[in-house]
C-alpha cells in the first residue's frame, strides 16, 4: 500500500490523520480509493476528470506531469501539493 | 585586488570522463562572436510590418471605450487590434479569461504597461504613432502595489472573481489572497517550548526584474492555410506554442513556433507576450509582423518576481540544535494570481533537518505587471529572509555561523516541510566546501565585513527529446528542441559525445522548431542540460545500439559480442575486429542511415535532488555615505557532475552577480500613482562590470542519483544565497541587520541614523 | 518618435538664423544623448527640427592661453577634453566631470556644453564649470554676450538661452598660482548612474589658508546650486577639518532637495555636508601640488 | 511622408550609400535599411552598450546617433570586426574563455573591447573594468569577459 500524505488543510477530512495508507497502482486508484476512506477528498482535489490546476502531485518525491495516470508503487509516497504557480515549470 | 595563492576556479571531481569535464569551444560561438546569430528583433520575412502596442498609463483602472477610428485611418496602418480580436467564450474559465486578459486588456487594466490594443504598420514610427490617436476613456481606480496592503480588508479588489483558494477549497470572500497553503511538520509548539534561544524576524524584498539584455520579439505569420507560424525569442518553444494555443483557442498543430536566438530569459521569457499580439495582426493585416518590446514595456509589462513580506521564527538549543522552524510568506503576484510563494516554500527551509515546521503561504494580487519566473523564483526571496534569522541565531550562540548550518544539514532521507524526502544532495559538502576556502579565513580590512549564506533549489527533470543522425564522415547531427540561453548546445552535444567517444567537436547540434522535434520542456528550471542531455546519452545510447548491430552485420557476428570502447567497436573475443566510429559511420550510408532517438521524462520537481550553492561575500561600506562595495565574492555549488565547468562557473558567477544587484540597488521604484518611476537601465541600476570583483568558484561534485552522468541543473540555485550573504556581510561591517532589500546606502545610513538616535 | 528634420549648419550665423526662423519648433544637438532619448521618450513633443551644431567648426575649439584661459567650444566632446594634456594639467577638475559622464561610449559623443544646456539638476559637468568660473559665451540673432554659469540654469531643464540662441563655447579664466579644484558626486554604481548628490569645489590657497573658494551643488535644487555663502565663510580660514566641517554644514543648509528614486531629502543633505568636505580637500590637495 | 535622406558612410571599409528618416537612428539604419543585424538594442536610451559600434575610431552607441548624423564617417560593425574567416583575437579570446552565455551583448562587448586594446594595450583589470562599464551583461557576471580581454591583450 502506498503512504499518502494529507497536508494540513485537508485533514478535516481524514479526521485530522496526516498519512494514510492506501491502494492503488496510479494516482487515478489512488484518490478513487481516498474517497472511499475519505469522502469529499475527491472534490477538493479534482475537477472534470483532472487533478485542479492548483495542486500537483508528487509520487516518491517528485511531481509528476502525468497526473492522473502516474505510477504508483507499492511502498511508494505520495503527496498532495500546493502547484507551483509561476515557478520554473 | 586581493592576491591569491589558491585556485581561483575550482573544481572537487571525483569522476574522469574524457568529454565530459573538458572545456570546449562552443559549437555556436562563431555565429555569437561575429554578429551572425539571429535573435528575436533579427528576423526578417517579405511583407514585414512592425506592430506597436498601447500600453495602459494607469495602475489599475476600469476600460469604459476604446476607439481606434482615428489610428485606423493613418495612413500606412493596417490593422489595429483590441481584446475584442481574441477568442473569449461564453464559457470561458477565470484561468483561460486571466491569460488572455494579460496579453490584452478586457473591461479591466491591472497594472500601468498593461497592453490594451495594438497596431500594426509598414513603419514602426508609423505604427507608434498611430497608437497615440487611440482613445481610451477610463475609470481611474484606486491601485494597492504589496502583499500586506493587498491582503487589508479595506484593500481595492483586483479581480472580482477571485476567491481565496486552500488546497482545493474556496472560500467565498472577495479578496486579493488567490492562494494559501500550510506545509506542516512535527509540531512547532513542542519544538520552541524545546528551544534555549528564539529569533524572530521579520523582512521584505522588492520586486525586481530578470534583466535581460534582449527585449521580447516576435514575428508572427498568420498564412492562407490557417496555419500560425510564430518566429520569437522563447526559452521554451512548446510552451509557447502551447500557451498560443490556449490564448487564440486553435489546436496546437495549428501552430508552429520556430525559436531564435535568444538574449537572456532567466524565467522571464517563458511566458507569451508579443507572440499572441503578434498573431492577431497577422491574422488582421494579412501580413506577417513582427513586434518588438522598448526596454520601458519589458519593465512594466512583463514579469518582474515578486516583491515580498516573510516572517521567520526559529528556535534552538544552546548547542545549536534547531528545535523548531516558522515561515510565513506573502507574495506579490501581480495582477493575476500566480506567484511563487510556493516555490519559495518549498525552499525556504530547506537546507536544514528540522523536526518542527510550520510554513503558511499567501499569493495575493496587486496592481504591478504578472509575475513570471526568475532564476529560482521564491527562493532568494526566502533565503534573504531565512539565512538572516539563522546568522543571527549563530550570533546569540556565539557559534560560527557555518558550524551552526552544518550542525542542522539536511541529508539523504531528511523530509523537507513539504513532504517529500531528499534522495543524494551536497548540502554538508557545500557547506565544508566554504569552511575550508581560504576566503573564509581570508584577514578583512576596515569597514568590511563578511557573510556567508546558503540556499537550495530543486530542480526539475520533465519531458525532452533528441534525435542524433550519424554521417557518413563520422560526425553526427544532434536534433534538440531546447533552445540555447547559456552554452546548452556544448553541454548537450558533450554527453552525446561521451557515449559514442568521439570528440563534441564532431557533434552538430541543431535547436529546431516545434514541427521537428518532440515534445521538449522549457530552457528553465535548471532542466536542460540535466534534462535534455540525459536524453541526448539515450538517443547515442540508441545510435550505439544500432551501430553494434550494423557492425555485427558487416563481421557476420553476434551483436552481443560487439562493444564500443572509448569510440572503437570491437570484438569482445576477436581482437581483429574492430572498427572506429569513424570508419563504420562511413559503411552505413548505403546501407540505410542510422538515427537514433530518445524522448523521455526525466523526473519531475526535485529532478535529481536539486542543487545547493552558498555564497563568502565581504562587503566594505562607507561609514559617511552608506555606499556598499562587495570587495570579493565565492561561490559554491554542488553541481552533481559539471559537463563543461567554464559553463558551470559562468552560472554561478552570473547568479552571484544578479544576487549583488538585488541585495543591492535593484528594486520596482513605485510612484504614489502606482507607476514604476525607474524604467530605464539607467535608473534600475543592475551591477555593470565596475561594482563587482571576481567572482571566485568552487563546484562541488555530488554525483545525483539518477542522471546517467551524475548532473545536477546548475542554473539557479546560484542566485538563492547572495542576498542574505551580502546582509549578513552588511551586519558584520555595521553592527546594523538589514530586514528590508534593496540594502541601498540610504537604507545603511537609515539603520546607522536610528540607531544613533536611540 | 514623431517625425523630425534635420539641418546640419556650418557656421554660427547659419545655426542661428535656422533655429531663429523654426523658433519654439527647433532644437539644437551636438551629442544627441540627452536630446534623442528625450525626443524618444515623446519629452519635447512639439520639437519637429533638429539642429546639429558639432559640423559649426567654433563650437569644436579648444584653445589654452596662459593668460586668457581655456576656451571651450560648445559641443567638444567628453573624450577630447579628458584626452587633452594641458586641460588635464591645468583644470583637473573638469576632468573629473568629463570623464565621469556616461561611459565610454557616451563619453565619445557628449559635451560639456550640451550638459549644461540641457540643465538637469544632476548635470555633472555644471557644479565645478561654476566652481571654476566658468562663462557661457552665446550666440543669438542679436549678436553675442556672455552669462556667468552659475546664472545660467534657470529651472528644471531651462535655460537664459532666448529663441535663436546657441552656446558657442565655455570659458573659464587661466588658474591662478595654488589653485585645485574637483568635481565628485555620489552614485549607487561607479559608473553609468545618475548623482543622488554632487559637488563641484574650487579652491585658491595662500600660506596654509584659504585665499577663496567656490562651491557649488548639483541634484539638490530645481538647478546646479551655487552656494556662495561657503566661499564667504571659509576665505581666510586655515585649509583643514575644521574649516571643512563648516564647509559642510553650509552645504548641507544651503541644499533644497526632493525625495525621489534616486534619494530622500535627509540624505541627499546628509549627502552635500560629506561630499563638500571630500570635495574641497582633494581640491585643497590639488592646490598644493599645482 | 516627407522625403528621406540620402547618406554616404564607409561601413566595415565599404561604400555604402542609404535612404533614411531623420528620425532613424543609426542603430536603425544598420539594422533595418542596410541589413547589419549584429548590432543589438537593449535598451534604445545608450544605457546597455549592446548597440556599440566604432564611429571614426570612437566607440558610441549606435541608438544615440542619427543615421544622417553618419554622413561621411566610417563605420565599424560587429561584422567588421574578423578579419575574413579569421578570428580577430578579441573574438577568439571570447570564444576560448566562455566569455558568453546567451550572446545578446557580445557584439557590443567585443567592439568595445577591440577599441580598448587599440588606445590601451595592456590595460589593468581596473581599466578594463572602467572602459566597459557601458555594456552591460546579465549572465556571465563579467568575470569571464574580463578575463577573456587580459587574455587577448596578452596575445595580441
Amino acid at each position: 500500500m502506498a503512504t499518502v500524505f494529507i497536508p494540513s488543510l485537508m485533514q478535516g477530512l481524514t479526521e485530522g490523520k496526516h498519512r494514510v495508507e492506501i491502494e492503488g497502482a496510479t494516482v487515478r486508484q489512488i484518490i478513487n480509493n481516498l474517497e472511499t476512506a475519505f469522502p469529499g477528498m475527491k472534490e477538493r482535489l479534482m475537477d472534470e476528470g483532472e487533478i485542479k490546476p492548483n495542486i500537483s502531485v508528487a509520487v516518491d518525491g517528485e511531481v509528476t506531469t502525468l497526473g492522473m495516470l502516474e505510477k504508483v508503487g507499492e511502498v511508494s509516497e505520495v503527496h498532495f501539493l500546493p502547484a507551483i504557480g509561476g515557478g520554473a515549470l | 585586488m586581493t592576491t591569491t595563492n589558491y585556485e581561483r576556479n575550482m573544481v572537487l571531481s571525483s569522476v574522469d570522463y574524457k568529454v565530459v569535464g573538458t572545456r570546449p569551444i562552443r559549437p555556436d560561438g562563431a555565429d555569437k562572436v561575429t554578429g551572425r546569430a539571429l535573435y528575436g528583433a533579427d528576423f526578417d520575412t517579405s511583407g514585414l510590418l512592425h506592430g506597436h502596442v498601447l500600453r495602459s498609463p494607469h495602475a489599475h483602472a476600469r476600460i469604459k471605450s476604446i476607439d481606434t477610428s482615428k489610428a485606423e485611418a493613418l495612413q500606412g496602418v493596417l490593422a489595429v487590434v483590441t481584446s475584442k480580436d481574441l477568442p473569449h467564450e461564453a464559457d470561458e474559465s477565470d484561468a483561460t479569461k486571466y491569460s488572455r486578459d494579460n496579453m490584452l486588456a478586457s473591461d479591466k487594466v491591472l497594472y500601468k504597461g498593461h497592453a490594451i490594443a495594438a497596431v500594426a504598420a509598414s513603419n514602426p514610427h508609423v505604427a507608434e504613432e498611430a497608437v497615440g490617436l487611440i482613445e481610451i476613456e477610463y475609470e481611474i481606480l484606486p491601485s494597492v502595489m504589496t502583499a500586506p496592503n493587498g491582503m487589508k480588508a479595506d484593500a481595492p479588489i483586483l479581480l472580482e472573481n477571485l476567491r481565496t483558494e486552500e488546497l482545493g477549497e474556496k472560500t467565498d470572500k472577495v479578496s486579493n489572497v488567490a492562494q494559501h497553503f500550510q506545509h506542516v511538520k512535527g509540531d512547532i509548539d513542542v519544538g520552541f517550548a524545546d528551544a534555549d534561544v528564539v529569533v524572530e524576524r521579520e523582512y521584505n524584498t522588492a520586486t525586481v526584474h530578470q534583466g535581460y539584455i534582449e527585449p521580447h520579439a516576435a514575428t508572427a505569420l498568420w498564412n492562407n492555410d490557417g496555419r500560425l507560424h510564430i518566429w520569437c525569442s522563447t526559452q521554451g518553444s512548446f510552451a509557447a506554442r502551447d500557451a498560443l494555443a490556449g490564448i487564440l483557442a486553435i489546436p496546437v498543430s495549428q501552430i508552429r513556433v520556430t525559436p531564435l536566438e535568444i538574449g537572456g530569459g532567466f524565467g522571464g521569457k517563458i511566458p507569451v507576450y508579443v507572440e499572441p499580439i503578434a498573431a492577431l495582426l497577422s491574422k488582421k493585416s494579412g501580413h506577417a509582423v513582427k513586434v518588438v518590446m522598448s526596454r520601458a514595456d519589458v519593465f512594466e509589462s512583463t514579469g518582474p518576481t515578486s516583491g515580498s513580506n516573510i516572517r521567520i521564527k526559529v528556535g534552538a538549543k544552546n548547542d545549536g540544535k534547531i528545535t523548531a522552524l516558522q515561515g510565513y510568506l506573502a507574495f506579490e503576484a501581480g495582477g493575476y494570481p500566480g506567484s511563487p510563494v510556493g516555490a519559495g516554500a518549498i525552499c525556504i527551509f530547506a537546507a536544514y533537518d528540522v523536526d518542527n515546521v510550520l510554513i503558511d503561504g499567501y499569493d495575493v494580487v496587486v496592481n504591478k505587471p504578472k509575475s513570471a519566473p526568475y532564476r529560482a523564483p521564491g527562493a532568494p526571496n526566502a533565503a534573504f529572509a531565512c539565512e538572516q534569522a539563522i546568522d543571527e541565531l549563530a550570533g546569540k550562540l556565539g557559534m560560527d555561523p557555518i558550524d551552526l548550518r552544518l550542525k542542522n544539514a539536511a541529508v539523504e532521507g531528511t523530509r523537507r516541510p513539504d513532504g517529500p524526502a531528499f534522495p543524494r544532495i551536497g548540502c554538508i559538502e557545500v557547506l565544508e566546501a566554504m569552511k575550508s576556502h581560504p576566503h573564509y579565513s581570508a584577514p578583512l580590512g576596515p569597514n568590511q565585513g563578511r557573510g556567508v549564506a546558503i540556499g537550495y533549489w530543486f530542480n526539475i527533470g520533465f519531458q525532452s527529446s533528441v534525435n542524433i543522425n550519424v554521417n557518413s564522415d563520422g560526425t553526427i547531427s544532434l536534433i534538440e528542441g531546447s533552445t540555447d540561453i547559456g552554452g546548452t548546445r556544448a553541454s548537450i552535444s558533450m554527453q552525446a559525445a561521451e557515449v559514442l567517444g568521439i570528440p563534441m567537436e564532431d557533434v552538430r547540434p541543431s535547436i529546431v522548431d516545434t514541427d521537428s522535434i518532440g515534445f521538449t520542456g522549457v530552457t528553465g528550471g535548471s532542466r536542460t542540460t540535466y534534462a535534455t542531455g540525459w536524453v541526448a546519452y539515450e538517443a547515442a545510447q540508441d545510435v550505439a545500439r544500432q551501430m553494434v548491430e550494423r557492425a555485427a552485420a558487416i563481421w557476420d557476428v553476434e551483436a552481443d559480442g560487439i562493444e564500443l570502447k572509448d569510440g572503437v567497436f570491437q570484438s569482445k573475443t576477436d581482437p581483429e575486429l574492430k572498427m572506429t566510429f569513424k570508419e563504420l559511420a562511413g559503411q552505413i550510408e548505403g546501407g540505410g542511415t542510422v538515427v537514433g532517438r530518445a524522448s523521455m521524462n526525466t523526473g519531475g520537481l526535485g529532478a535529481g535532488g536539486g542543487s545547493f550553492a552558498g555564497n563568502i561575500v565581504d562587503v566594505e561600506v562607507d561609514p559617511d555615505t552608506g555606499k556598499t562595495l562587495v570587495t570579493r565574492m565565492t561561490a559554491i555549488q554542488d553541481a552533481g557532475k559539471a559537463i563543461h565547468p567554464s559553463y558551470v562557473e559562468g552560472q554561478m558567477q552570473g547568479g552571484s552577480v544578479q544576487g549583488i544587484g538585488w541585495a543591492l540597488n535593484e528594486e520596482y521604484y513605485m510612484r504614489e500613482d502606482g507607476s514604476m518611476a525607474n524604467t530605464s537601465l539607467l535608473d534600475y541600476r543592475m551591477p555593470t562590470s565596475l561594482d563587482i570583483p571576481m567572482i571566485d568558484t568552487v563546484i562541488v561534485e555530488v554525483a545525483s542519483s539518477d542522471h546517467p552522468y551524475g548532473v545536477r541543473g546548475v542554473g539557479e540555485a546560484n542566485i538563492v544565497p547572495p542576498t542574505p550573504a551580502i546582509a549578513n556581510a552588511v551586519h558584520n561591517a555595521t553592527g546594523n541587520r538589514m530586514a528590508n532589500l534593496p540594502i541601498n546606502s540610504i537604507a545603511i545610513m537609515e539603520a546607522k541614523w536610528k540607531k544613533q538616535g536611540s | 518618435m514623431h517625425w523630425i528634420d534635420y539641418a546640419s549648419p556650418h557656421s554660427v550665423r547659419e545655426a542661428v538664423d535656422l533655429l531663429n526662423e523654426a523658433g519654439a519648433g527647433a532644437r539644437p544637438m551636438a551629442g544627441g544623448t540627452d536630446v534623442l532619448v528625450q525626443l524618444r521618450a515623446n519629452a519635447l513633443p512639439g520639437v519637429e527640427l533638429v539642429v546639429d551644431i558639432k559640423n559649426v567648426p567654433e563650437l569644436n575649439e579648444i584653445t589654452m592661453d596662459p593668460e586668457l584661459g581655456l576656451t571651450l567650444g560648445a559641443a567638444v566632446p567628453c573624450y577630447k577634453i579628458y584626452g587633452n594634456q594641458a586641460i588635464k594639467r591645468a583644470y583637473p577638475g573638469l576632468i573629473d566631470a568629463a570623464s565621469l559622464i556616461g561611459g565610454t561610449q557616451i563619453q565619445g559623443r557628449a559635451s560639456l556644453g550640451g550638459n549644461l544646456c540641457n540643465a538637469a539638476p544632476s548635470g555633472d559637468s555644471i557644479p565645478v564649470m561654476i566652481a571654476l568660473s566658468g562663462v557661457a559665451r552665446i550666440a543669438g540673432p542679436n549678436g553675442e554676450r556672455e552669462v556667468p554659469l552659475e546664472d545660467f540654469c534657470t529651472g528644471v531643464r531651462q535655460t537664459v538661452l532666448q529663441q535663436g540662441e546657441i552656446l558657442v563655447a565655455l570659458h573659464f579664466p587661466a588658474p591662478q598660482a595654488n589653485a585645485g579644484a574637483n568635481y565628485m558626486r555620489f552614485i549607487p554604481r561607479n559608473e553609468m548612474d545618475i548623482a543622488v548628490a554632487g559637488v563641484g569645489s574650487s579652491v585658491v590657497l595662500e600660506n596654509g589658508n584659504i585665499k577663496s573658494a567656490r562651491v557649488s551643488l548639483a541634484s539638490v535644487a530645481p538647478t546646479p546650486l551655487y552656494v556662495k555663502e561657503i566661499g564667504d565663510a571659509i576665505a581666510g580660514k586655515p585649509a583643514n577639518e575644521e574649516t571643512l566641517q563648516i564647509a559642510g554644514q553650509i552645504a548641507k543648509d544651503a541644499a533644497k532637495p526632493i525625495t525621489d528614486m534616486r534619494g530622500t531629502i535627509e540624505y541627499r543633505r546628509h549627502l552635500c555636508d560629506v561630499l563638500t568636505r571630500r570635495s574641497l580637500q582633494i581640491a585643497i590637495d590639488r592646490a598644493k601640488e599645482s | 511622408m516627407p522625403a528621406k535622406t540620402y547618406v554616404q558612410t564607409i561601413i566595415n571599409g565599404e561604400h555604402v550609400d542609404f535612404l533614411c528618416e531623420p528620425r532613424q537612428s543609426l542603430l536603425e539604419c544598420l539594422r533595418d535599411v542596410i541589413g547589419l543585424t549584429g548590432t543589438k538594442e537593449g535598451c534604445n536610451d545608450g544605457n546597455c552598450g549592446a548597440c556599440t559600434v566604432s564611429m571614426d575610431g570612437r566607440i558610441v552607441t549606435s541608438c544615440l546617433v542619427l543615421g544622417v548624423e553618419a554622413e561621411g564617417k566610417e563605420i565599424t560593425t560587429i561584422e567588421g570586426i574578423a578579419n575574413g574567416s579569421e578570428l580577430h583575437q578579441v573574438q577568439q579570446s571570447f570564444l576560448e574563455n566562455a566569455a558568453l552565455q546567451c550572446g545578446i551583448c557580445t557584439p557590443g562587448f567585443i567592439v568595445s573591447s577591440v577599441a580598448l586594446l587599440e588606445q590601451i594595450p595592456h590595460p589593468s583589470e581596473h581599466q578594463i573594468r572602467f572602459w566597459l562599464a557601458n555594456n552591460l551583461c546579465r549572465c556571465t557576471g563579467y568575470d569571464k569577459i574580463v578575463r577573456a580581454v587580459q587574455d587577448a591583450a596578452t596575445k595580441m
